[in-house]
C-alpha cells in the first residue's frame, strides 16, 4: 500500500533514449516545433495529445513531422473532446508524464475550463503540495484569418486571473523557442498562447532568452513606456517607430513575455522613469490583461505619472468575420500611435495640470 | 467539379427505396444538385480571394444527408448545424444570394457579415444557427424543443453534427435531457467518415453510434446517405417520433469527397480511399435511378444541372457586388436595439 | 418554409394565466423568490430550470415552493449536465421561452463556459441581430462556508470580460429583487451573480429602484470613494463606518450593481471629487473586477488624485477549505480600512508629492 | 447511529458469492466497519462544529462498494474518487486521524488544511483526488492509464463518481479515450440512487447504464454493493480486464441511507423507501453471512466493532487536537516549492 506513483516512474521515463530531430528554425512555428523536438529527445516522459497534432501535423502545422519521427506512443491524436484532453494530461502529468496538450484554439478553452481552472490549477493546493502538474497546454489564439467570433478571441484574462496556472506568450521567433523549452521543464502547468497570426513570422533564434518571468526591453526609450506582448509587440514596435520619426519621440517598447510570472518591476521601472504609458493588447478592452497592468503601474509609478495610463485594446465586440470589420476590432499601428500621442499630450502642460 | 457518377444503380440496397414517388426524388435531385453547385462556387469565391477567410467547409457527397433530412423536416421546425451546414440550410429554403453574400462577409448576408459561413442562421426559417464549435449547437434544439412542449407547438427542432461531435460530451448531456424530457428533438450525425485528418475508427473504438443512442433512451437508426430517398424516407418516420416526443437519432452515413476545408488536400488519405469514397455519389445514385425508372432523361438532368447552376452563379455576382459592411455596424447587435452601443475602446482624456 | 420561430410564440404564452405567489420578503433569498415568483407570474415564458430547482427548492432553497405552484413544466429539475442546462436555455430563449437557468455554483461555470461566452453572448452578434437570447444564468459564489477551492470562487472577471453578456451582482435585499426582476425583462442574457452569503442578509424591499446600471451611492461622502459590490458593499460600509468613528474620514460607498452595463461616470464623478479611491472586491486580485474599474479610473479622474487608487481583493490564491484561511483568503473590514488610511496618508503632503 | 441490520441472509442471490473465500470476507466486513465507523464520527465531528464547513458527505449505506473494489485494487494501482469518498480512501488504506483531521481543516491533513472533505488526496497510497466537480475526476484516470501504458507499468487507474456524473458529459468522452487507447482504466459508479434530492429515474432516461459504457467500447457489468463479496468478485475480475488494455465500467448500486450532504434531512424520501433501502446493508448482510457460516461470532464482531470505534473515536481526538494551519501556509502550495510565493494582496505605495 506504499507504492508511489510518480517517483519510480521519473527514472524509468528519462532513461529511455531517442533520436534528435533537426528542426531548421525561420519562423515562429519551426521555432515552436524545434522547442517541441528538443524537449521529447531530451525527456522521455514528455507527450503530446491533442486533435490533429499528429498524422496531420498539427491544424497550423506546428507539430508537423513528430508523429513520423517520436512515434504513436509519444504523440497522441484525440477525439474531439477538449475537457478530457485537458483532463487527460492532468493525471498524466500527476503520474510521471510531461504532457504537452493542444486546444486548436484557445476559443476552445470554454468546453474545458473546469478541468482548467478548477483541477490543473487548484491541484497542487488542494492537496496541499504533494503534488503538482507539470503539463503544457498549447493553445493558439487572435485574430488575423477571419476566423469569426468564435476562432479569433484573445482569452488570456481569464487565464492570468485563475491561480496556479503559468501564462506564456511569446511574441518572437526566439521567444517561442526558448518559453517552450522553459514550459516542458516546468513544475507547475503552462498555458502556452501562441498567436495565429504570428506563425509565419519570421526570426532567428537568439543564442540565449531572458529568464522565464523577465520582461524584455524591446527598445529602450526615455519619453513613454509601451507595453504589450504577443502578435501586438510588433504593432507597437511598429508604432514606435513611426513616433520617433513622425513625433521625434523615444518610446520604451516592453514585451511581457510571461503574463504570470508576471515582472511588475520591469514595467514600474520604465514607467517611474519616462512618467507615460500606453499598455497594448488584443483581448476585448473591458476586463483587459491591459486592466491589470494599468492598475498596477498607477500605484507603482504614481508618483512620476504625467498623464493617465492609457489602453489600447480590442473592442468590447465579438469578432466579425468581415476582414474589414474584423481588423477595426483589434488595435492597429495608428490606434497605438495615438493613444501614445494623448498621453505625451501634455508634456507642453506638466505640472499644470495637476 | 463534375458530379460525374459510378454506375450505382445495382448496388442499391433493400430498403423501401421503390416505395418513393418519384416526384419527391426529383425534388431531392434537384435540391441535391443546387447544393453542390452552390459548393462549388464557394470554392470559387475562396479561389477568387472574395471570401471571408479560408475557413469554408464544403458539404459535397453530402447532399444526400441534406436534402433528404431537410426535405423531412417541416414548415415550422427549426434546426442548427455544424461548421458544414450550406447544404442543409439551403435544402430548408435559402436563398443563395445572402448566403453567398454572408460566406464574403458582406453587409446583405444573412448575418450582416458578421457570421460568416461557419456562423449562418434565419430565423424566419428556423434555422437556429450554424456553429464553429463542434458539438457547441446541439444543446440549442433541446431548448428549441423545450419551447415546443412548453407552448404547445407542434415543431421538431433537429440538430445536424458532423462524426467528430460523437466524441463530445454535450452531445450525450444533451440526448439525455432531450429523452428525459421527451421532447420533440432530432439528432441528425452525418457521419462522413472523417473529422478533419482523423478517421472515424481513429476518434472512437466503437462505431455502433445507434447504440450509443439508444443506450440513452432515444429511437435510433442509421442510413446511407448516397441513397437519398431512404434518408428522406427515415429521416420522415423518424422525426414523427420525435414530433410525437421520443427524441430520435440518425446516422447519415457519406464520404466527404474534399478535403476539411479549403485549404486541406487531405494528404493523409490515400488515392484509392478516395476514389473509392467519390463513388458513394447521392447525385450520381438518383439521377441515374430516376433515368432508370423513365421518370427523367439526360436532357431533363442537365437542364436542372444548368439552372442551379446560373442560379449559384448569380449568388456569386450578388456576393461580389455587395456592400461590405459599415465600420460603425460592428458596435450594433451586441447587445438589443434598445441598449447603449459599445463605445470605440479610444480613451478619452483631456490633457 | 416561412413561420417565424419566435413571433407567434410569445403571444400564445403571454395569454396563459397564472395565479400568483405570495412572497413575505425579509432578506436577500426571499426577496430573489419574490422576483421569481412575480416574473412567473406575469410572464408565462418565465421558466425555472437547473440542478435541484424544483422538488429539492435550490441548493440554496431560492426556488422553495416554486415548482409546487407553478407545476414540474415551469420549474424544470435538471440531470448534472451544466454545459447542456445552459445550451437548453439558449436554445429556449431563442424560440419563445424566457429560461432562468441556475448553475448550483459560479465553480461550475468552467464547464459550461463555451455555451456561456461563446453561444450565449455571441449569438445576437454573429447572427446579426436577428435573435437574441433572453435568458437569465443565476450562480452563486463567493467564500463564507468553507466550501473549499471549488465552491467558494468569485468568477464575475471572466463573465465580464465578455461581450454580449450582462452581469447583475446584488449586494442589497432591494437589488435582490428588483434587479432580478429586471433581469427576467432583458433581452440580453443576464449572468446574475449571488452571493452564498449574502442569503440571510436581511433587510426590506424599497419601494423603488435605480434603473438598471446606475451605480448605487450608498453612503455619500467627500474624503475618499471607496468602490464595491456584491457582499464586499457590507463590509466596505463597516469599513467607512469605522473611519468616520476612527479617523474622522467621511467616505462616498459605491455599489455597482451591475458589471456590465458598468456605470463609469458615477465612479468617475465621485472619484473626481474625493481624489482617492478605493475598490474592493473579493475575486483574486490579479486580473479582478476591481483592476478595470482603476484602469478606468486612473483616466477619467486622472486629474484629480491625490493618491493612486488601491484594490483590495481576494488573494492570489485557491480558497482553502481551512476556515481561518479561507477568512483571510478574502477583504475584511480591517484591510479596506487600512487601504483607505494609506490612500488618505497622503492628505498632509498633498501636491508635494507630484 | 447503529449499524443494526435487518434479516439479509435469505435475500442472498446467486452470484458465485459463496465461492469468495471467508477470510477475505471478514476483511472486507472489518473495512466497511471501519469505514462506518468513520463516518459517524465525521457526523459528529459536524455536529461539535468541529468540521470544515459542512460539505461532508457520508457513505453509508455504502461501504460494500468502497471495502469491495477497494480490496480488489493492487498496490501502485491509482484512484480518484468523487466528493463521497471517504469510504475508498479508508478501504485503500487511509490513516483515519490525518483524514479526520483534513475534513477538520487542520495543518496535520493529509492536505495541510486546505482541501477538506471533498479534496483529499494522497499520492503515496495513488489517491489522485477527490473531486468537488462532479465528473471533475474522471479524466485524471484515463492520463494516469495513459502514464502507466507509455510507461509500461502494470497499474490501473480507477475512477470513483456517483450516478450524478452519468450525465456529465466528460464521462463519456473520457470512456470514449480510454477504450480508443486500450488503456488500463476503471470506471467506478457507485449507484446510491440519488444526486441530492434527484432520484437517478428523475435524472436519466435509460437506467442500463452498462448499455452505455459498453455502446463506447468497455466491458461492463452491474453489481449489487449489498454484497460486497460480489463486488469485491466483480470487481477483480474487471480490474484485471482493465490491467489488460481493455477499460472497464462497474456499476455498484446500493442506497444512500441519510442524507445528501450534513444539513440534508432527505425530504424528498418517504418514510418507507428509506426504511426499505436501509435494509440493504452491506455490513449487515455480510456479518450474518459469516456468522451462519460459522466464520464469526457475534462476540468477535464486536470486537471488530469495538476496535473499529475506538480507532475512529481516536481520529476526533486527533482532529480535534490538531493545530489549524498558520496563514503563512495559505500563500504556499499555489506553486512549485522552488518559486516565488504569492503576495498578499495589499498595495505598498509610500506617499
Ligand atoms: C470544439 C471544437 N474542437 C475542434 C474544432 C476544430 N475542428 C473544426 S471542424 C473539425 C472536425 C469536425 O469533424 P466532424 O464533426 O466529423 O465534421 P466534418 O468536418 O466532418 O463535417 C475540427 C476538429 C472546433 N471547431 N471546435
Ligand atoms: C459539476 C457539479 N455540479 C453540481 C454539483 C453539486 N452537487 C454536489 S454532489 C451532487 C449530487 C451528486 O450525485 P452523485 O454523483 O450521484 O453522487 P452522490 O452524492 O450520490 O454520492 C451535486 C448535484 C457539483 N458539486 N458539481
Ligand atoms: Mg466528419
Ligand atoms: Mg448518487
Amino acid at each position: 500500500m506504499t507504492a508511489s506513483t510518480t517517483t519510480s516512474v521519473t527514472t524509468s521515463a528519462q532513461s529511455i533514449m531517442t533520436q534528435p530531430l533537426e528542426v531548421n528554425v525561420t519562423d515562429y512555428r519551426s521555432a515552436l516545433r524545434k522547442a517541441l523536438a528538443e524537449g521529447m529527445t531530451e525527456d522521455a516522459r514528455v507527450v503530446i495529445l491533442g486533435e490533429e497534432v499528429g498524422r496531420y501535423g498539427g491544424a497550423y502545422a506546428v507539430t508537423k513531422g513528430l508523429y513520423e519521427h517520436f512515434g504513436a506512443s509519444r504523440v497522441l491524436d484525440t477525439p474531439i473532446s477538449e475537457a478530457a484532453i485537458v483532463g487527460t494530461a492532468i493525471g498524466a502529468a500527476m503520474t510521471g508524464l510531461r504532457p504537452v496538450a493542444e486546444l486548436m484554439y484557445v476559443d476552445f478553452a470554454g468546453l474545458a475550463m473546469d478541468q482548467i481552472a478548477n483541477q490543473a490549477a487548484k491541484i497542487r493546493y488542494m492537496f496541499g503540495g504533494q503534488v503538482g502538474v507539470p503539463m503544457v497546454l498549447r493553445m493558439q489564439g487572435g485574430t488575423g484569418r477571419s476566423a469569426g467570433a468564435q476562432h479569433s478571441q484573445s482569452l488570456e484574462a481569464w487565464l492570468m486571473h485563475v491561480p496556479g496556472l503559468r501564462v506564456y506568450m511569446p511574441a518572437t521567433v526566439s521567444d517561442a523557442y526558448y518559453l517552450l523549452k522553459a514550459a516542458l521543464q516546468s513544475d507547475d502547468p503552462v498555458m502556452f498562447l501562441e498567436h495565429k497570426s504570428l506563425y509565419t513570422h519570421k526570426g532567428e533564434l537568439e543564442d540565449d532568452a531572458l529568464p522565464v518571468g523577465k520582461a524584455a526591453v524591446r527598445k529602450s526609450g526615455t519619453d513613454i513606456t509601451l507595453i504589450s506582448y504577443s502578435r501586438m509587440l510588433h504593432r507597437t514596435l511598429e508604432a514606435a517607430k513611426l513616433l520617433a520619426q513622425e513625433d521625434d519621440v523615444n518610446a520604451e517598447v516592453i514585451d511581457l513575455r510571461t503574463l504570470n510570472p508576471l515582472d511588475s518591476d520591469t514595467l514600474a521601472e520604465s514607467v517611474s522613469r519616462t512618467g507615460r504609458a500606453v499598455v497594448i493588447s488584443e483581448d476585448t478592452f473591458t476586463g483587459s490583461v491591459a486592466a491589470e497592468l494599468v492598475a498596477r503601474l498607477q500605484v507603482d509609478a504614481f508618483d512620476f505619472l504625467e498623464a493617465p495610463i492609457l489602453r489600447v485594446c480590442g473592442e468590447d465586440i465579438p469578432i466579425p468575420v468581415s476582414p474589414e470589420l474584423e481588423a477595426a476590432a483589434v488595435p492597429d499601428v495608428m490606434r497605438i500611435v495615438q493613444a501614445a500621442r494623448l498621453a505625451l499630450s501634455s508634456r507642453q502642460t506638466t505640472g499644470a495640470s495637476r | 467539379m463534375s458530379s460525374a457518377s459510378a454506375d450505382t444503380t445495382n448496388t442499391l440496397d433493400a430498403t423501401n427505396n421503390d416505395a418513393i414517388d418519384t416526384k419527391v426524388l426529383l425534388e431531392l435531385l434537384t435540391s441535391m444538385v443546387r447544393i453542390r453547385s452552390f459548393e462549388e462556387r464557394v470554392g470559387e469565391l475562396f479561389l477568387k480571394g472574395q471570401s471571408a477567410g479560408t475557413m469554408l467547409h464544403l458539404s459535397i457527397g453530402e447532399e444526400g444527408a441534406a436534402a433528404g433530412v431537410g426535405l423531412a423536416l417541416q414548415e415550422g421546425d427549426s434546426f442548427t448545424t455544424h461548421h458544414r451546414g450550406h447544404g442543409i440550410f439551403l435544402a430548408r429554403g435559402a436563398d443563395p444570394n445572402h448566403m453567398m453574400a454572408e460566406i464574403a462577409g458582406k453587409a446583405s448576408g444573412y448575418c450582416r457579415g458578421k457570421g460568416g459561413s461557419m456562423h449562418i442562421a434565419d430565423m424566419q426559417l428556423g434555422h437556429l444557427g450554424a456553429n464553429a464549435i463542434v458539438g457547441g449547437g446541439i444543446p440549442t434544439v433541446v431548448g428549441a424543443a423545450l419551447s415546443y412542449k412548453t407552448l404547445q407547438q407542434p415543431y421538431v427542432s433537429a440538430a445536424f453534427f458532423g462524426d467528430g461531435a460523437l466524441q463530445q460530451g454535450i452531445l450525450y448531456e444533451a440526448m439525455n435531457l432531450a429523452a428525459l424530457w421527451n421532447l420533440p428533438a432530432a439528432f441528425i450525425c452525418i457521419n462522413n467518415q472523417y473529422g478533419m485528418g482523423t478517421r472515424i475508427d481513429q476518434a472512437a473504438a466503437s462505431l455502433d453510434f445507434t447504440a450509443r443512442a439508444k443506450a440513452f433512451g432515444l429511437m435510433a437508426a442509421s442510413v446511407s446517405g448516397e441513397d437519398v430517398g431512404a434518408v428522406y424516407q427515415k429521416a420522415t418516420e423518424l422525426l414523427e417520433v420525435a414530433r410525437q416526443g421520443t427524441p430520435v437519432f440518425l446516422e447519415v452515413s457519406c464520404y466527404r469527397f474534399h478535403g476539411h476545408a479549403r485549404k486541406d488536400k487531405s494528404p493523409y488519405r490515400d488515392a484509392d480511399e478516395e476514389a473509392q469514397g467519390r463513388t458513394r455519389d447521392p447525385i450520381g445514385r438518383a439521377r441515374d435511378q430516376l433515368i432508370a425508372a423513365s421518370s427523367l432523361t439526360q436532357t431533363q438532368f442537365d437542364t436542372i444541372q444548368r439552372d442551379a447552376d446560373a442560379e449559384m452563379d448569380a449568388a456569386i455576382s450578388f456576393a461580389e457586388a455587395a456592400e461590405p459592411p459599415t465600420l460603425t455596424s460592428m458596435f450594433e447587435d451586441v447587445y438589443t436595439p434598445t441598449a447603449a452601443k459599445p463605445t470605440p475602446v479610444a480613451e478619452s482624456w483631456q490633457p
